[in-house]
């Protein structure tokens, strides 16, 4: 079965990289692709690793009637924009996060309030490694943050097996890739001042708190630094459970919940280079790698997560959404491979 | 098959495994050292760690 | 039909690279990997993008009888290993220099001699876009430098058509990545010296030059710098030609030469970020990128090359003629698509 | 007044860079500067920014009599030579880890112990915004770890100052560069490896926990990360005070610890794109950037403290020490001005 | 004697350059930098390594009367600002090409033409090199254009000793980092998209020919190609003589041209990691670095000259010719020592 | 002070120089080998030249 499939905000960077999945996923048929800054220009303009495909840009007013419409816009735009997505397609998938939140309250706590609230409800969370029932045949789909998704991956064991029930201390200090502000970058994403930066951008108070708390239960202390790679996040949790655990109950609460996810790879300790999770090795891939350390010192266990911002973080998780959503093998379109050895993807 | 000692995964074995020899978990990457064949016997090899550099 | 496969170095970094084009190739099955230093341990261990691979490395010393052979050993390897190679295998693809070159000569003026020189004949060289004819069938390929197939692809369009016909002047200046080294590099390949590098590391009398005089027939003044990247070779070819062309003419001429080939773009001009070829355009895949650009004032053609050393440049290259050779559609197991945007792979 | 002076150790990262600091430094006269390896070449062998010295390796088992040693070995030469620094030189300032710490049970703990355990008490802890009292007059002096600099700088006014007392929870999570490892680094330091990395090598255990507890008396949980840069360390300090601050407070106590101090500067919020300590602002400088961020919600500190590890976190300090230990005005020699733009220095 | 000093556009790259030498200068008072942007605004707001500078940015509307003015504006500014440039300063030293050609023509034939013509013989080509007699007591000076700064040190000594007389085939390839760009760089310039680049950005055409035609009389064929750093620019001069030279000879010829030049080192060949001209050898002092290879067989001297764009390639530059028209030693305030080991400055 | 054989320029030595050692240029960098002392004598050690990877 093949799906007719639109991406709006085709220019942008996660917009780019959905388009990317959907040229070569064989139960999809991109046939739209809207841009308002390059209309009528060919998808490779703007994205060079797409100049054999044969489509162009076209405006995100005029919507054709698809089946599945995935909209990789700015905060705000599928608040407002929803309704038009809604009746151009039947099912939607929103890369941003317009409806990620379960409740309206959080939108008045972390961002400027909500124009839409009455939809928050029906709209299901995209992460499956949390919520694969919810998403079989689910209409409207919201992506997770890239940010919340590593560190989501990253405890997601502990929670599930009791280590942490809420109380703990978390804190979670994440490096991200310069992708992450999208495309039209100011002056601090300028290469000059954004090159070999350890830069703390949000040391306080981020936004994507709110989906960890609302998907895990957990109140985290949460920092962002950017770093000099394109494509990557990477949480380090440092949490401090009350009990003590072994390294052996560890490794059974991570390959309990992680065993049979087709995109999640335990990766932590041993020999050679690549001990733990890394950025570089999942880039360009739908796969987390996820791992740990204990610390037996301060009762601490170090927990390690690694994604690529624009797949797992975005667009990957996206596809993979759908895919569970219509029924579709959910593996489909999303087994690249990552590459060695490789710079800073 | 046996189950690795750090991780509890499964550890692939190859062919004409000898005792002494050193492999690595595919799933948590430890060294382990074969202690015996027939069956198969595994150990930790914490001594290979290599030094990572600081 | 599947073929078995054996990766000979394949703990190094193009033979990493062909096994991770091998296990993803359908008509191939890898069967055997061999590293001297990582014997016993997962390919996963050196290679943290074939974590899933189940299947250790071996000793070079004991070779399964399989139907293709890839060699990806350090130079000098394979010259004396080729009977135990031959013996293995009904095929065997060499990635080194030590049987690319069509004559001893060039192995006495450019490299130390050879110790096998009456092979030589029987190896075909694997450029698929020179070479595709002899390619069938072939029982023993020499794949190409990667220096060097850069510079014959940019400039094989102006040998065929004869805008070059061996008395020009051609400078070819080379950028390539740190990739090129291999896996063994010492202090000059450390990140704390190797970073941030633009470093004229074979200003004059790279090797590269002999693969470039026995097959285009020209005799260029070569030079190659290393800049700050990992995958990724660059050249940029200044042609001086005798006759005035014109930009129709070139255009002309690349579109005759490359329009058919599936694995080389034209890319030349236009708008946007990427109006010429560059190698992070095609890192991680199979294609090259060809543009030119003309200079009126000093009668000059400037030719853009960009490839990826691993893929086009070697492990990608030697699967491609692989196929060929066993009669496998050539681009199977090579469509692997770039990423935008990314930052250095 | 000007000091003969000797580098034991020339050829590394840090006895380059004291090299770099001896010969602009009006008080001090290089004389010696020791290389087994380079022996009788010039410095700038080795170091390219000092070819216009004349000075050529000589070998550590001739040491000159001279007023000033600086030893920059591995871990465990200065334990073993000691004897013959002390004999070479009136002062003797060591970079290793050999006599930093006070008590040889650290030794005993973190590292593999202590060959000299009876001239751990006479050396004085380099740091001068810690020790600048007993550096007066000392003659032997050992330089901090970077990664405990950069803690220790950040901590310091909240200890001095009440906010912590030893009992709370802190997290550090350091990012550093790849001079940390010195010049002689393995496979994981070369660049197609190194290069881009988010690489938690060290989650867990890091033996600057030592030096942390040492001389802030907190025991941290600390984290390690190498990041994509030469030089640098960037420590986040997650703190989580027993009562709550203000910022008022927080800039009240920051302000008292380091108005008078030449090199640490406060950084904290604000506009544009520098708003709060970073590696390559001050990459190549003996300054340390510090600031903090207040979390309300979690009741959290975050502070930030970078530096460069071949500066502050090695041969800046120990150049600062000395000058203070000879009596030298202590900025001499160290007023060197960071970049801006500047990439990944 | 010390002279009062304005930067106008001190705001952007090479005028915070400016601001960084002329505050560590002992003969300069930087009395004031202008932005419209910044206005009021520090030094440090712009610039991280201006923090403990007490001046803050206001209009270049309003200059106020000082010795010594530099403009570092983009291209056209100067050509119309130059009266009250001027009316403000005795000595007035422009960075942007506005002045730098001799004649209209070029202005006509690589611009679009100029406004103030009658200026133009006024003006003094800044780099003392070339110019050192003509600077003394000049009252406008123009700064070179970096790329063109490169080239013509490399090829300065090969025509000062008839190597080449403007007849013989000689190609440039340039290779330059961000900086060069600018402070206000369009989506090309953001970090996605600029970082890991090879781009050819100016393969045939680029405006530096005029300048190196106009001050060393050669017709070069030029080609300009991004690469990843922030600050460098590295030219690989491929020179086709018409007589067969030696490198003895070759070496005659650049001692004899440079032995006595406080800010040119001659690098070529000889062991160890740096054997040649590296952009990143020189970041942020006022050297550059001049070496060259001969290839007998295709009888060509590869030229590599490696300068900072920041600094030898404009701000330092202007601050040499400024020294020298000014009577003070040439050398004052550019003795900056550069780093090692260091990524990518 | 004796000149390079490469370059030209002036090669520092130092006291106690030895035949046999090996000394670099600081101008070009080229590696010598010191023949004689008393007058030094220097020549090209060129098998020394490390190879740099490709
Ligand atoms: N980047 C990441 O790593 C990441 C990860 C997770 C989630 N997300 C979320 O994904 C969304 C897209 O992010 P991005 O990084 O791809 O951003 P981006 O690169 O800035 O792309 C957004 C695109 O949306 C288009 N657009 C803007 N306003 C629009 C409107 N009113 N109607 C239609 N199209 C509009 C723009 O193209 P035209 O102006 O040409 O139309 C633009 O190229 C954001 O909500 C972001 O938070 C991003
Ligand atoms: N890198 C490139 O971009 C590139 C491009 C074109 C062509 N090539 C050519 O491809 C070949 C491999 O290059 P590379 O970059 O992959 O090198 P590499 O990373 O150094 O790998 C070579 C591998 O060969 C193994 N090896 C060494 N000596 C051997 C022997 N005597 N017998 C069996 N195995 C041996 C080594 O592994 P163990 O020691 O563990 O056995 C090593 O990992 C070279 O000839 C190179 O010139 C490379
Ligand atoms: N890198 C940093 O950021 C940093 C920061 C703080 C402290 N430190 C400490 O500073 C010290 C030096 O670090 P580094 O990074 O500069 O290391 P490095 O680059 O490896 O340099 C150490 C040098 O010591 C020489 N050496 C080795 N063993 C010796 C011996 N037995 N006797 C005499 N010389 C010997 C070696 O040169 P030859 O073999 O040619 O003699 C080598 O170049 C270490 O203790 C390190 O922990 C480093
Ligand atoms: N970057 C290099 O490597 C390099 C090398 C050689 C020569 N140059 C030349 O140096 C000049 C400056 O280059 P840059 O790279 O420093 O550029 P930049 O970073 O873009 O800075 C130019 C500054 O000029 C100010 N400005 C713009 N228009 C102005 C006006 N009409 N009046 C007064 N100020 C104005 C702007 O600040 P406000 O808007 O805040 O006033 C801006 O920050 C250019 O002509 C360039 O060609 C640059
Ligand atoms: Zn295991
Ligand atoms: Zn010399």
């Amino acid at each position: 079965m093949t799906y007719t499939a639109t991406v709006v905000g085709a220019n942008g960077f996660t917009g780019g990289e959905l388009c990317r999945l959907l040229v070569g996923h064989p139960n999809f048929d991109l046939v739209q692709a809207t841009s308002r800054s390059n209309e009528n220009r060919t998808l490779g303009h703007a994205h060079p690793n797409l100049r054999d495909i044969d489509l162009r840009f076209s405006s995100p007013d005029d919507l054709k009637s698809v089946d599945t419409l995935f909209a990789a816009t700015p905060h705000g735009v599928s608040m407002s924009d929803i309704d038009r997505f809604q009746d151009a397609a039947d099912t939607v998938v929103d890369l941003s996060a317009d409806f990620r939140l379960p409740a309206e309250s959080f939108y008045d706590d972390y961002y400027d309030g909500h124009s839409c609230p009455e939809l928050l409800e029906s709209a299901v969370y995209a992460l499956p490694e949390l919520n694969r029932e919810k998403l079989s045949g689910a209409a409207f789909i919201a992506a997770g943050g890239c940010n919340a998704t590593a560190t989501i991956l990253g405890l997601l064991p502990l929670v599930e097996n009791g280590v942490l029930d809420g109380d703990e201390q978390v804190v979670v200090d994440v490096k991200v890739g310069s992708s992450e502000g999208g495309a039209s970058g100011g002056e601090a994403a300028s290469h000059p001042e954004r090159s070999g930066v350890v830069r703390p951008y949000a040391p306080a108070g981020h936004r994507h708190e709110a989906e960890i708390s609302a998907f895990l239960g957990l109140d985290v202390a949460f920092s962002v630094h950017a770093v000099d790679m394109v494509r990557g996040a990477s949480a380090t949790c440092h949490v401090f459970p009350e009990e003590p655990v072994s390294k052996a109950d560890l490794w059974q609460d991570y390959r309990g919940t992680y065993d049979e996810e087709p995109f999640v790879d335990l990766v932590a300790g041993g020999g050679g280079v690549y001990r733990y999770p890394e950025p570089k090795s999942v880039a360009g891939t739908n796969r987390a790698e996820i791992g740990f350390e204990l610390d037996p010192e301060s009762e601490r266990i170090v927990v390690l997560s690694a994604i690529d911002n624009m797949m797992k973080g975005s667009a990957g998780q996206a596809v993979h959404a759908a895919n569970i959503a219509l029924g579709i093998d959910e593996k489909t379109g999303l087994t690249q491979r990552g590459l060695h050895p490789v710079g800073a993807p | 098959m046996v189950d690795c000692i750090e991780c509890g995964a499964d550890v692939s074995l190859y062919d004409d495994i000898e005792a002494g020899e050193i492999l690595d978990c595919g799933t948590c990457g430890v060294e382990l050292e074969v202690l015996n064949v027939d069956p198969t016997e595994l150990d930790t090899a914490p001594e290979l760690q290599q030094d990572w550099g600081e």
